[in-house]
C-alpha cells in the first residue's frame, strides 16, 4: 500500500501513519497478552494498551540521531521508535536472539541501531541518565534531542527535580514526556501528590513546560514537534505532560476490573477515550482511512506478529552457563 | 504472653496477623508503603488493615523512597512507630542515606537523646524473570551499618513473632522477607508474642556438619537435612540464623565445637556475603574446632538473568547443600545411596516459580 | 533591665529584643571564631556570621512547642530556639557537657527542652525529617509546627522535592526555611541552578511560598509570622525563602576573601548590608536603642560567653572507653 | 608507556597529574564534582584543571548526587568518560540507586551492549572530628555489588597509575582515596603511565606473618614492618591491596603459603568488612596452610565520636598491627625489646590530625 495507491496527500498519509504506528502497537501487545497466559514469557510484563498515542505521537517527530530512554512500560516506546519487533517478542522469551540476549526481559528493552538506548524498570532510573544524553550531545555538539518517557509516579522520585535542575542548568537538548495515568500500580494521584498540575513544577525549574490530551495522537504530535523544535534550537529542557489511561494491569496481561480499585463508569470512559479508535473515526471521517485499508493494516499486522512469535520461539535459547558472562566490560 | 491457640497459616498470613496485632497494641505503630492499602496488599499482608484501622494510620505512598523513609525516621523520633514497606528490597537503595546516615546514627550521634524505632520491611524478590534489578539480595549492605538491626525471619512463627519483636524494639530493623517464603504454611499462635531479635534456631539437630542458614536457605537446608537423614542417616544440624545484625555466632561456634565442619548458606552474591562474615567470625574465634575449610553456599557474583533458560542454575538448593556435606563427608557421590538422595530432591515443576500453582508475573 | 526601666512599649520591647537575640548569636560566633585558632574546639564548624536575622526572626513566632531540625550550619537557629549555650560551647569542645555528650560536635546539635530536635551535616537530611515530625503532629492532633532550615545548595537534593511533596500531599504543619546565600561552599547559584526563584518550586508543589529580605529581621518576622499563623491554622505547608549573605569561609573561623571567589564589591556590599548594625540604626531612629542599652547587652553576653567557655573546658572529657555506648537503643 | 621522570609529589598531587594527563589523551574525559573548580578543589586535586580544559570539561554541580551519578551514567553511555568526584565518600550514600542499579549492571542487563566507563572518586574523611557523617569507609558495600570495580591506591604512584587506569576502564570504578593519603609523597613519573587494576603489591618482604592492608593501613603496616625488622629482626611480609573489587586473594594465598600466618588491615568497621570476605576466601581456599586462625584488624562497630577525647583510640595503627604479630608469634610484650619497639611507634603530635602541621577544620 502507498500513498498514491490510496491517493492520499503526503499530510494525509502522515496522519494514516499514525494510525497505523498505534495499532500495530495495540496488536503486538494484544497478542503477547494473549500467549502470555501460555507461561513461556516468564518475565513481568507491563503492557500500554490505551497508552499508544503517546509513543506514536512523539515518536513521530523524532528523528533516528535522537535517542530515547524509557522506563517498565517500554513496549510501546520501542515500537514506536523503531526497535526490531522480532527482538522485542524474543526477549519476552528469553531467547538468545532477544534484545538483551535474554538478560533483561519485557522491564529491559534496547536496541542502540534506532537509537532506543534503554528501558529499566527502577522507576525514575533512567530519567537522569536520558539528561546525561543530552549533556553529552551539548558537550560533542552532536544535534541529537534526548527524550524520556515516564509516568506521573516517577514524578514523585527526587531524581526527578534533580534531572530537571541539572537540565535546567545547562540548557540541555532534552525532551521531558509525563505519560500521567492517574495511577502508580493501584494508588491513585489523591494518595501520593497534592492538587496541582505537574506539568507547572517542571515550568516553576525554567524549562517550557505543556501539557495535553495523551489520548490524542495529533495534540500528542503537536506539542511534541513544538517542543522537539524549541530543543533542537536551543531552546534547552522541554517539558511535556500528556493525560491517558491504562486499560489492564498494572503488570500482567489481564483485566483486572474486577478487583474494584476504579469505578466502572470511569473504566467506561477511559476506554471510550480509546486513541486508535477515536483517531480512526476522525481519519475516516476525513476520508483518509477506508474499511479496506484497515483490512490490509491487519493482515500486515498479523503476518508481522506471527513472523516474530515464530522467529522467537525457534530461536535458541541461552544456556546457564552464559550466565556469568558480561557483567564486565 | 504464652504462645497459645496455634493453627496452620502461611508466612503472609502470619505477617499481617502480626502487623495487626502491633497496630492494635498500640496506636502509635503505623504502616506505609507503596500499594499497603491496594488490593493486592503487597502480597497480602497488608490486606484489611486500612478497614480496620483507618486512613490515619495506613498509607500508601508517593514514589519517594528516600523522602519518605526520612518522613518516617521524622515521625518515628516524635513518638510514632512507623512500619514503612518496600515490594522489593532493590528500592531500598534509594533510601540508603536516610537508612544508613540519619536511622542508623541517631541515637549514637546525639548521645541517647533520641532513638528511632522504625522498622522497614523489604522483599527480596526471586524467579519469574526478577531480573537485575528487582532479585538482590542486599542484607550485608545493611549488615555492615553499625545502628541497624538486620533480620530474616524463615517461618510462619517466627516472622509474626519477630516483626512484633522488631516494631517493639527502638532502633531501625531492616526486616528481610524473602518472596518464596510467603506461601509457607507453618503452626502460628493467634497470640501477640515475641522471638527475639538476634538469635538462631535448630531446625535439625545433628553432629556431622553445621549448616548455618539465612533465610530461604534455611528451608532448602532443612529438606537437605531430612533427606540425608532418612536416606543416609546422616544427620547434620541446621541453623536456621534468623537475624543477620546482630549475628548469632554463638550458637554457630556452639554446634560447629561438636561438629568441626561449617557450611554457611545464603541467599546473596558469594563475594561480600554475610555468610563471609560468619565463616571468619567461626574461623576467629574457632579455628581449632575446624577439621576442614568452611564452605559457602551462595549466588554467583553475577546479577540474576531475566531468561528463565539463563537463571535455571543460579539459585543453589538443598541439592547444594547435600553436595557440600557429601564433599565434606568424604561420600561417594556415585554410590547408590547419594544418587537415591539427589533423585529425592528433584524439585517438581519449573525453576522459577515457588510452586506448581505459581502463574506469574509477580 | 527591663521594658519599665528602658520605658518601652512592649512591641518596642519586643523590636528591642530581636536586637538583642541577633546580638548575641553574633558574639557568640565571634567568641568561637576567636578561640577556634586555639585548636580545642576539634570539629569542622560553619558559622552563621552575617545570617543572623533568619534564625532569629523565624524563632520570634515559634513557640516552645513548636519543634526545629537544622543542618551543617545550626548554632544560629540552636540558640535562637532557646538551646543551651553552654551546652554548645562544650559540644564544640568534645566535652561530656555537651548537648551531645562529645559525640556529634559543631555539625549536631539537639535540645529537646526546648523543641530544637536535630541538626545534621549531611545537606538534605533533616527536610523530610522535619516533614515527619510534622505528620506525627498531625496524626496526634497536636498542635505544634515543624520548622526546618536549609540553605540554597540543599533545595537541590531530590530529597527536598520528595518532601515538599509529601508535606503537601498530607497539608502538614510545617514551615520550610530556605537560607539563600547565594553559595554551597565556594559555588554560586550560577553553577548550581537555573535563573529562576526557588521559591516558586515549592509554590508549583501546592504550598504558600514567599520571598524575602532575609538580612531585615522584621521582614523574616512579619513573613513567618503570616505563615505560621496559616500552617498552625490548617493552611498546610508553608515555604519561605530568604535571601542572605555569609560573611566568613563555608566551614572555619576566617574571613576567606583573600581566595577571590567573590568580588570586592560583592563583598562589601553584603558586609553593608548586615541584619544587625541596618536593624541597631533603625531602633536608634526610633529612639529605642540606646549606647547605654547597647553597652549593658554587651556586658551580658561577654558575661554569658565567658561563663560557656568556663564550663565548657572545666567540664570533664569523655572517655574512649565510652565510645562504644548507645549504638543501639 | 615507560615509567620516566620521577620525582617526588604528593598523592593529591599525583591524582590532580593523573587526571590532567588523562584529559589531555582523551577528550571524551569530564570532571564533575562539587567543588571541583573551587579555590580547594577538592583537595588540590582538581586545581586549574578549569584554566586549561576550559568550563565545558570541567564542572562544579548542584547539590544532586543521585541525579548526577545518573546524568554522569547517561554521558558515559553517549561517549563521555566522566569522573565524578564526591568529597566524602558518605555522599556517596545518596546515589547507591545509580551506583547499583544502574552502573554496576548495565552492561550486564543489556547483553554487553553498551558499557559505563565512569568513575566516581570518593574520600573517605578521618580525623578533626569528622564524627558519624563524615568519617565512613564504605569499600565493603560497593565491593559487594557485581558490575562495580573498586579500588583503594595507598601510595602517590599508585594513585596516578591507577586512575589513569581507572579512567581507560570500560566499568565503573570507585575510586577510594583516604583523606589522610593525600599529603603523603612518593617518587611518580611525570609520564602517563598505567598501574593495572585488581592486583596487590608487596610493600615489605617478610616470612613470619602475612599482613594484608588497604589503603592508609598499609602505610600502617608498613611502619610496622619496618620497625620489627629494625628493632626485633623480625620480618612480616606486607601486601598493599590496592583493590577491593576485583580482590587479589591469589597473592595473599602465595604469601599465606609461605608465612602460613594471616592478618588483614582494613579501614572500615569490622564487622561486613573487606578484610573479612579475604579471611573467607583464604580459609576457603588455604585452610591447611594457616598455622594459626587469621587476624583482622578493623575499626570498632561503632561511628567516629567526634569528640578528640572519644575518638583517641578509635583508628587502629601500626601499634596494633605489631600487638597482633607479637600475639601471632608469641612474642613476649613485656620483653625490652618489644617494649622499645612499641616506644618507636609512639606518634607524635595529636591523634586526630595526618601530621603536625594540619590545622582544622577540614
Ligand atoms: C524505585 C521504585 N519504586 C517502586 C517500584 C515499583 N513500581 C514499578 S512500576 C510502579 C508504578 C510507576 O507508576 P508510573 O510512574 O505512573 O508509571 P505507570 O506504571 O503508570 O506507567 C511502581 C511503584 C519500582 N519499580 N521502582
Ligand atoms: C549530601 C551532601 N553533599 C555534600 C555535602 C558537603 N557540603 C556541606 S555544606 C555544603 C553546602 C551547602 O550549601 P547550602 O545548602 O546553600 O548551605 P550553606 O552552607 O550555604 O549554609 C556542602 C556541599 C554534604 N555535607 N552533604
Ligand atoms: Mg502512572
Ligand atoms: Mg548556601
Amino acid at each position: 500500500m502507498s500513498k498514491d495507491e490510496l491517493k492520499l496527500t503526503e499530510q494525509q498519509w502522515d496522519r494514516l501513519a499514525l494510525l497505523r504506528s498505534m495499532l500495530r502497537i495495540r496488536r503486538i501487545e494484544e497478542a503477547i497478552a494473549e500467549r502470555y497466559a501460555e507461561q513461556e514469557m516468564r518475565c513481568p510484563t507491563h503492557l500500554c494498551i490505551g497508552q499508544e498515542a503517546i509513543a506514536v505521537g512523539v515518536s513521530a517527530v523524532l528523528s533516528r540521531d535522537d535517542v530515547v530512554f524509557s522506563n517498565h512500560r517500554a513496549h510501546g516506546h520501542y515500537i514506536a521508535k523503531g526497535g526490531n519487533v522480532r527482538a522485542l517478542i524474543a526477549e519476552l522469551y528469553g531467547r538468545s536472539t532477544g534484545c538483551c540476549g535474554g538478560r533483561g526481559g519485557s522491564m529491559h528493552l534496547i536496541d542502540l541501531d534506532v537509537g532506543f538506548m534503554g528501558a529499566t524498570p527502577i522507576v525514575g532510573g533512567t530519567v537522569p541518565l536520558a539528561v546525561g544524553s543530552a549533556w553529552a550531545a551539548s558537550l560533542k555538539d552532536e544535534k541529537r534531542v534526548s527524550v524520556v518517557f515516564f509516568g506521573d509516579g516517577c514524578f514523585e522520585e527526587g531524581v526527578v527535580h534533580e534531572s530537571l535542575n541539572f537540565a535546567a542548568l545547562h540548557k540541555l537538548p532534552i525532551l521531558f514526556v509525563c505519560e500521567n495515568n492517574e495511577f502508580s500500580v493501584y494508588t491513585r494521584m489523591s494518595e501520593r501528590q497534592p492538587d496541582r498540575p505537574i506539568y507547572r513544577i517542571a515550568e516553576a525549574h525554567g524549562m517550557a513546560a505543556y501539557h495535553g490530551d495523551g489520548n490524542d495522537v495529533e495534540e500528542v504530535l503537536s506539542i511534541a514537534e513544538a517542543a522537539m523544535d524549541r530543543a533542537r534550537n536551543g531552546g534547552g529542557p522541554q517539558f511535556i505532560e500528556l493525560s491517558t489511561y491504562r486499560w489492564r494491569e498494572h503488570c500482567g496481561p489481564n483485566f483486572d476490573d474486577h478487583l474494584n480499585y476504579r469505578s466502572e463508569s470511569e473504566i467506561e470512559s477511559g476506554l471510550k477515550d480509546c486513541p486508535i479508535a477515536n483517531f480512526a473515526s476522525r481519519l475516516e471521517l476525513s476520508n483518509i482511512l477506508t474499511q479496506s485499508v484497515m483490512d490490509s493494516f491487519e493482515a500486515e499486522f498479523s503476518e508481522e506478529i506471527a513472523d516474530a512469535f515464530e522467529f522467537a520461539l525457534s530461536s535458541a535459547k541461552p544456556s546457564s552457563k552464559e550466565a556469568g558472562e558480561r557483567v564486565y566490560a | 504472653m504464652p504462645e497459645s491457640g496455634m493453627r496452620e497459616i502461611t508466612y503472609a498470613q502470619a505477617i499481617r496477623e502480626g502487623l495487626d496485632q502491633a497496630m492494635e497494641q498500640d496506636a502509635n505503630v503505623i504502616v506505609i508503603g507503596e500499594g499497603v492499602p491496594d488490593p493486592k496488599a503487597i502480597f497480602n499482608t497488608t490486606a484489611e488493615l486500612r478497614e480496620k484501622y483507618g486512613a490515619r494510620r495506613v498509607f500508601d505512598m508517593p514514589l519517594s523512597e528516600n523522602g519518605v523513609t526520612g518522613v518516617c525516621i521524622g515521625a518515628a523520633l516524635s513518638g510514632m512507630r512507623p512500619v514503612m514497606i518496600h515490594q522489593r528490597i532493590d528500592f531500598a537503595l534509594l533510601a540508603m542515606d536516610q537508612l544508613v546516615n540519619n536511622a542508623a546514627k541517631w541515637h549514637y550521634m546525639f548521645d541517647g537523646k533520641a532513638s528511632v524505632p522504625l522498622v522497614v520491611r523489604v522483599i527480596v524478590g526471586r524467579g519469574w524473570g526478577q531480573g537485575p534489578q528487582h532479585s538482590q539480595s542486599l542484607q550485608a549492605m545493611f549488615s555492615l551499618v553499625p545502628g541497624l538491626k538486620v533480620i530474616m525471619p524463615t517461618t510462619a512463627h517466627d516472622a509474626k513473632g519477630m516483626l512484633i519483636s522488631a516494631i517493639e524494639d527502638n532502633n531501625p530493623v531492616m526486616f528481610i522477607e524473602h518472596r518464596w517464603l510467603h506461601q509457607i504454611k507453618d503452626t502460628v499462635p493467634e497470640t501477640y508474642y515475641r522471638v527475639p531479635l538476634g538469635q538462631s534456631k535448630v531446625l535439625h539437630e545433628g553432629d556431622t556438619v553445621t549448616v548455618a542458614a539465612f533465610s530461604h536457605m534455611a528451608v532448602e537446608a532443612l529438606i537437605a537435612a531430612k533427606a540425608l537423614m532418612s536416606v543416609m542417616g546422616i544427620a547434620i544440624e541446621v541453623l536456621d540464623m534468623r537475624s543477620v545484625s546482630p549475628l548469632d555466632v554463638a550458637s554457630v561456634l556452639r554446634s560447629v565445637r561438636k561438629t568441626g565442619r561449617l557450611i554457611v548458606a545464603d541467599t546473596a552474591f558469594r563475594t561480600g556475603s554475610v555468610a563471609g562474615e560468619l565463616i571468619t567470625q567461626v574461623v576467629e574465634q574457632a579455628f581449632s574446632a575446624l577439621k576442614l575449610p568452611p564452605a559457602r553456599i551462595a549466588l554467583p557474583d553475577h546479577p540474576m538473568p531475566t531468561s528463565p533458560f539463563m537463571a535455571e542454575h543460579y539459585y543453589p538448593g538443598p541439592e547444594t547443600i547435600v553436595a557440600a556435606v557429601a564433599d565434606m563427608l568424604g561420600i561417594d557421590k556415585n554410590s547408590d545411596a547419594y544418587i537415591k538422595l539427589t533423585g529425592l530432591l528433584v524439585r517438581e515443576g519449573p525453576h522459577d516459580t515457588p510452586n506448581p500453582g505459581f502463574t506469574g508475573p509477580f
